[in-house]
């Protein structure tokens, strides 16, 4: 067998960065079998590995819920902040203050985000802090065993019977209301999709806000629930396909600029999506929340990227933070010097 | 109806005894909003510019234009701060109060007023000094909207008159004041030039209050415990701050971001060599500290009682989970919302046992701006060397008011960060735990986040773990956590800073206190000991108490614990902890209503406990 | 290799002694959400309609499917119900935990496991009894997605014939767990019938442990704490629920939201007479409560520990604003996220004296499910009665596991509904004032928004407020609030439930407990007393603490506070209160793994603590 | 002077149910002079006055700030709850659940809404739990002296000259985002408007969330912000002409029903809507989002009712509330009979 020319030969399981694929893992899973979180902490674990990220330079954050306890299930050599229910963006924020050149990844349940976290939600995607934002979105409260979350839809049943009167919150409407850069939806059973999307999240150095549909099996799984799988495989359509082009492959993709809109990421990455409504931009907030309210209202649950500015300063940005992380400032630069005590002083007699 | 009295300065019939140099209160009685603040801070300094020991209260409503607030200057030759309850000179300005405010005065007393309210026809033992303030300040002020503002000055020139003020201090005043704008210097001063002029023409010369040079204030400072906290902070190396405003906390950070603005932006690159950032309410502040402590950066925020409340359910996380953070809580009176624009040593027990689970935590209690500014570094350094939340408990009082302090020190130590590893040390421990006690000290070693190293990483949870960090709901695993942080605690006795203790050996009597109660305590201490009843006393700096707290009560007969709550709720955390013949000792005196507590109310209170 | 052992029940060396009859333990170790729940509770449920004193502890991790789990059934004919630390019987189908369960089995005892598990080699002091499962269950469950439901059951016929257990109270149970639906009845019957069939075929018939009717059980019913605080709260009248599901709590509002559903709308119009609303957090629950007790209705929330942190703030404000309220706090281990499904008495501190400011509560302490049947009751017509909210400190122990009960009493009081006053009343009232002492007792008379008299209206406060219930920031008005919320404390020290006293005439030794810890205290009294040991024992049951419970510390030599706590919590507001010589007889004694402590520890830490 | 036929002579000052003003009115104002919100409070004792409403059977509710103060400043004889920052919504709810025939008036800043509070704002939209929401927007922290709430805009600057660099939250088109059955937004300079708004409110049966822009003069009345009076003067358009006319006005009002819409609210009175855009619906939750964001680029700032849809079920309707309040039932409908204790006894045998 041939080899290319200008790719020397790895062994097996490694990355560009020569890390092992095992790095990328986590521990086993305690969840439920068949629970799509598993499936979405595998695209993490893909994705991760293969956009060459120094797993060292990461950090997962959660909440509290099943979903909460995914990032034990993936990147074993991250650190990671299971933290309090419903708060994970403040610690991330304040994580990723201290270190800002760190990849944030954050997961939460739609109970963590939209019910008790919807407060520290809102406020996170109004400050653009670039962290990878994923809802593991299956509508009820799997830990507790199985309440109404507030991203249950109307109508939808129970195994107790009890009927959702409440609307909605659609997060990722509310995302694109509130100024986040970065915001789409996808369904942990879509490996192709949910992939391309990870990827392009990583690229993006801005919140990037990921609601992925993901059944809970002993819960939700049932008739009459607008979450099961077969619900959500019956009800799904593409927004927009979804194709992603790393930074580090020097290929060329071909496409007709008349269909397809190229946006370039903050890494130098690609994506590109096709297939859309024709009039759609991905940096037009009014047409993104028009076309999801629309989708919605023909009981279908789109899927792909709505939303993405590139252009938009982040949090860190503002804050002017230096090159390093603020965790790794020396004494001289984090205590002025006597001189200035002397005149403050000076100024205090 | 009476002639309106010529404008001589009405003497009444003289009830107060002798002459006062040097030791008196000047109560100014305005309206908030009027732009009062400056007159009674320009007075206050030109005092102190005199070299005369001198302090300043602001009582002021939770409003903001329009309230009756009130500004007491007491002037003492001996030094003594703490609020004195006299009234010996009453500025009264605010036709809403200026009734009840007279009546307040002490017989003798001297009554600055409005002409207008025509006050003197209220008491005879005083001496009234009507001051036509709209009249003399319209025609050197020609923009008819900041007259308000500069007509109070007048006052601080008739003052200035009549207690014998050197007018070149107020003018220097000024310039501190209006930070050298000197437009503004040049019309205030006018102003007071005025008032002088007024009162020299109209007013006897008056001998009972007088002011007269001293030279005690050399080298001093005047500063608020919230801008010295702000000050400590910075030289503590703070990068991470976030906050939600709150009453009377909201000047910590403010003063920070104005400090931090000029001192700790890199003048090359532009860069800040920290963040401050305002959340969307407290959850989300400490929630922020927490996550910055844990990825390393020294993180802060300041809050009040309310503030304290929502932020439980993280303080506990951070305890288990043992995460550096630390938190100015500026104490105000509680419960609830309370009084937010009065002081109180109210939050205590509160935040020595925030949140629900066994958790305890370590509590600094300055007295005074140097300690805040000391303490605040004292935070940083113990935050990351126990790996637990702090609380800097200061106080409205503290944190608000002006006060006379020595010069800061630089600080002499370096910064502790406390057991961090890096990659490197990391490779000498053979089975690394990160909640493992290595040292028998009960404090374990940490790795922060982007550390390259596989021993490295780990999942930090408030949930159950094993010394490995691991989850687990194992009886054993968990126990040993628990009692290793109960060991960490007990470590920290010997850490946090030392009780100051002066020791009398006459006395039987034994006193504890802490924060701003200190500066009314050493006020009563001398009183007594001037009546033949010596004291001795210890201030307590820090919870938990390291072992002189209880060797010092064992020496007494009785100690009384006073502080600033109704339920006694520093006494509660040593009676929590203390063997039985150790408490028999201790008494509980608290003054509770919201003033910042007073040398005659802890006298007579104490005298009174005495006699039961 | 040994030779696969023949299904005899095979039998090793016994070092056990003697028979059991009546009186031991059965550890079932399955994984979680393997339906193995219902064999349990039918199994328990058999043994009880055998009228033999039996109780239940499920351990179950914090996760829902596929994690190890243990079900601990206790017989004893003497009627002890705390968790035993003995294994007399396992039920091994969990390949997972097999070998250490096994190694966890007393010597002598029995196991029962699923054949290729291969555990017989393990010891040779146990006798074995392999039960191939999958064999059995496939040929009576065609459809293959519930046989691991039903496979379980087949336990339960296993050990019915091995300890003899009547098929029929099986079936009976087996009725009742499935409410009558007769298929899964059948089902599950026909299951434990194979069970049974097995065993007797294989096995040879053991004598060591066996049942034997009594007659125990008779009127007592099994519930759980929860369903219990559930049924109190219908009964008290409750009218407005609002909580946030958190383990182990969320089953007092499922259960209640059943009952209500059947008996609390009206059959007529289909109105309901209640208001049952998931709130989108714990700050809004309680938010929701006090909003609804300040208008009049009888207002409830159940949470467990991270929800009291979220509470806290809310609570100061219902203290202080003086607003009934009743939180469940259904406790598991802390701190912070802690372990979920362990048990604790870890929150008494925290809510005890919950926020910020000079707070303090009542708490209510259940040790059975008729008390907290009962305290549910009390607690809402305290919470009116003294207008401040009430907690009723369950714990997981006692609210998720199935408890043998006394049948509840109906009852027999009207509800209390406090100090509110109608606008006929109203027009009694000279001057009327909303936070006044009309009676001396600290409560003061409350009016309902919509009363329609001028008198009525107030605006509610967290901040400061006067005897009429106007802001205030006048330290004597505060002041007068303050010291009345104190007194209304003191007042409720003899409304709130009494403690419980058993005295021994010979007792040197006192002992306080609360809570589930009494059923351990219990046993572990008899056996000292068989040891020569007499004790007192006073079961606490409300904070504030009654006059009683002094005089009992008081009257003997030396009192253990037995709590499941690290930081003795209970003791600390006993000492925060007691004068030193009560405080010097108090010794602390604490268990908190997370376990149902048993008699076993207990004795031992006593037994340890008394040599000392 | 001739008195007109159908309506007897009154004394001045009561209204059709012979309430005087004085039980409408509130305490003397310790707002600074020239408060905005010191304008709307006058506005609402004019609406419940006017509408007639007794006093006693409304409660009035707030937060913490300078607006949470005004309930202390309108309605004398209702009783009031001053409750915690941020969390009035709970209050409301909870108090309304107990007494839900009363009417209720909650009064918010927008930091107690915005900041702090918007978890429970997004979630009382949601219910749509009848009540009167009035957010007094002055885009700063008036009592804590004048930092940026959530509401500011982007290049609103303080006096300290900070600029604010987040994306304001824009909480009429949150409302209609989150399900709210009545929105609008007014002016507190604007009597008329915020009169006729005011009163549809009260005549709705739902939540009726009305942000009013209300001037700090004290802290954000300087040039450089965009919620000075001289700023929102400039820039305030009308989305729509308001016109109420109360059930009890037996008056017909002519109007072309090509240009004007006519809604018939829950207590008969009827709101006319005229000079909207053409194609636009009250209850046509799209198109209003579409129109706030649209007028926002343009720089304008709308006011008007914005939606209103007198259709949905309440709370109290989805919770089965009897015609009395629950805080009154009495003991025996309150505590099932023994009977159902017996038959639960037995069932737990
Ligand atoms: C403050 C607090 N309240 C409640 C809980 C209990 N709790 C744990 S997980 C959870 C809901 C989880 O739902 P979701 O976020 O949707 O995650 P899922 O389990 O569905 O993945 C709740 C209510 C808690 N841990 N903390
Ligand atoms: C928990 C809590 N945090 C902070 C505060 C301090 N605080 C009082 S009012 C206020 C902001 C008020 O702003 P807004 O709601 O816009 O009202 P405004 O004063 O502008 O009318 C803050 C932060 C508080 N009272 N409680
Ligand atoms: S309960 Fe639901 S959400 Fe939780 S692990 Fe199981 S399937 Fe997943
Ligand atoms: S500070 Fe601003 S919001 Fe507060 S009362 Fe004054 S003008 Fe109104
Ligand atoms: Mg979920
Ligand atoms: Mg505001």
């Amino acid at each position: 067998m041939e080899t290319p020319k200008s790719k020397p030969a790895r062994p097996a399981k490694t990355n560009r960065l020569g890390v092992e694929l095992t790095l990328y893992k986590g521990g086993k899973s305690t969840l439920c079998a068949g629970c799509g979180h598993n499936a979405i902490s595998e695209r993490i674990v893909q994705a991760f590995f293969e956009m060459n990220i120094d797993p060292y330079q990461v950090i997962k954050l959660s909440g509290i819920g099943c979903s909460s306890k995914s990032p034990a299930y993936f990147l074993n050599a991250s650190h990671g902040f299971n933290s309090v229910h419903g708060r994970m963006p403040s610690i991330a924020t304040g994580a990723l203050m201290a270190q800002h050149n760190l990849i944030g990844i954050g997961v939460s349940g739609d109970g963590d985000t939209a019910s008790i976290g919807i407060g520290q939600f809102v406020h996170l995607m109004r400050r653009n802090v670039p962290l990878i934002y994923i809802i593991e979105d299956n509508g009820v409260y799997g830990l507790t065993k199985g309440q109404f979350s507030a991203t249950a839809d109307i109508g939808s049943k129970l195994k107790t019977g009890i009927v959702n009167e409440y609307p909605p919150i659609d997060t990722c409407s509310l995302a694109i209301e509130l100024g986040a850069t970065f915001v789409a939806r996808s369904f942990s059973g879509d490996r192709k999709q949910l992939s391309a999307i990870l990827k392009a999240a990583i690229a993006h150095k801005g919140t990037a806000m990921i609601d992925v549909i993901s059944p809970c099996v002993t819960f939700n799984d049932h008739e009459g629930s607008t979450r099961s799988y077969s619900y959500v495989q019956e009800h799904e359509e593409y927004f927009d396909e979804v194709q992603f082009v790393p930074y580090f492959d020097d290929i060329t993709v071909e496409y007709d600029p008349g269909t397809t809109i190229e946006v370039t990421l903050h890494d130098g990455s690609r994506v590109l999506l096709s297939k859309m409504p024709e009039d759609y931009r991905p940096d037009d907030r009014q047409k993104a929340l028009k076309y999801l309210m629309e989708g919605k209202k023909r009981g279908e649950l789109l899927t792909g990227i709505f939303f993405v500015d590139t252009d938009e300063k982040n949090l860190f940005d503002l804050l002017h933070l230096p090159d390093e992380s603020l965790a790794h400032l020396p004494e001289d630069r984090l205590r002025p010097e006597p001189a200035a005590l002397d005149e403050i002083m000076e100024e205090l007699t | 109806m009476q002639e309106p009295q010529a404008s001589t300065g009405t003497e009444h019939k003289q009830t107060g005894s002798g002459q006062h140099t040097n030791d008196f209160t000047i109560h100014v009685a305005t309206v908030n909003g009027s732009g009062s603040q400056s007159a009674n801070n320009t007075l206050l300094r030109a005092i102190f510019y005199m070299g005369i020991p001198v302090s300043g209260k602001n009582l002021f409503p939770s409003n903001i234009q329009g309230m009756p607030t009130w500004f007491t200057i007491r002037v003492n030759k001996d030094g003594y701060i703490a609020r004195s309850e006299n009234i010996d000179i009453l500025v009264a300005v605010n036709a809403e109060t200026a009734h009840e405010d007279v009546q307040a005065v002490r017989p003798g007393g001297l009554v600055i007023y409005d002409e207008p309210l025509k006050l003197d026809t209220l008491r005879d033992d005083l001496t009234f000094y009507p001051v036509p303030f709209k009249k003399l300040v319209t025609p050197i002020v020609p923009v008819a909207k900041l007259r308000k503002m500069v007509s109070n000055i007048i006052y601080v020139g008739v003052l200035a008159q009549l207690l014998g003020i050197d007018m070149q201090e107020v003018e220097k005043a000024l310039h501190k004041q209006f930070k050298g704008k000197l437009k503004a210097v040049e019309l205030n001063m006018n102003a007071a030039k005025v008032g002088f002029d007024y009162a020299q023409e109209n007013f006897q010369q008056q001998k009972t209050f007088t002011l007269e040079r001293m030279d005690k204030t050399a080298g001093k400072i005047i500063i608020d415990g919230n801008s010295a906290g702000a000050l400590g902070s910075m030289f503590a190396g703070v990068s991470v701050v976030t906050w939600y405003p709150i009453t009377p906390s909201t000047s910590v950070v403010e003063k920070l971001m104005h400090y931090m603005q000029k001192y700790r932006v890199d003048a090359k690159t532009g860069k800040s060599t920290y963040a401050i950032l305002q959340a969307e309410d407290e959850l989300a502040a400490i929630g922020m500290v927490i996550g910055a402590g844990w990825a390393g950066a020294r993180a802060m925020t300041a809050t009040s009682g309310p503030g304290i409340s929502l932020m439980t359910e993280f303080i506990g996380l951070a305890y288990f989970a043992e995460v550096p953070a630390v938190l100015f809580d500026v104490q105000r009176v509680g419960p609830s919302t309370g009084m937010p624009t009065r002081t109180q040593q109210g939050d205590i027990l509160a935040c020595a046992t925030l949140s629900h689970g066994d958790t305890r935590h370590i509590l600094l209690l300055p007295s005074s701006p140097e300690e805040v500014f000391e303490m605040a570094g004292d935070a940083f350094d113990l935050a990351e060397q126990f790996q637990t939340p702090v609380f800097v408990m200061s106080d409205l009082d503290l944190g608000m008011n002006n006060w006379m302090a020595d010069k800061f020190s630089y600080p002499d130590k370096p910064l502790n960060r406390g057991k961090v590893l890096s990659a490197e040390e990391l490779e000498k421990f053979e089975d690394f735990g990160r909640y493992k006690d290595e040292d028998g000290d009960g404090i374990p070693y940490r790795t922060l986040p982007g550390t390259k190293h596989p021993k490295a990483p780990y999942f930090t949870r408030g949930s159950g773990h094993n010394i490995y960090a691991h989850y687990t709901e194992d009886p054993e695993e968990y126990s040993v956590i628990m009692q290793r942080l109960a060991k960490k605690l007990e470590t920290a006795r010997t850490a946090v800073p030392a009780p100051v203790i002066e020791e009398d050996e006459n006395a039987q009597i034994g006193i504890i206190a802490y924060g701003t109660t200190h500066w009314a305590v050493q006020e009563m201490r001398d009183r007594l000991r001037a009546k033949g009843t010596p004291t001795s006393y210890l201030r307590l700096r820090a919870y938990p108490f390291s072992d002189e707290v209880k060797a010092f009560i064992a020496r007494h007969e009785r100690v009384y614990v006073i502080e600033q709550n109704r339920d006694g709720q520093m006494l509660a955390l040593m009676r929590m902890e203390y063997p039985a013949e150790v408490i028999a000792r201790l008494r509980s005196l608290t003054v509770y209503d919201g003033l910042p507590v007073s040398a005659d109310t802890l006298t007579r209170k104490l005298e009174h406990m005495e006699q039961e």
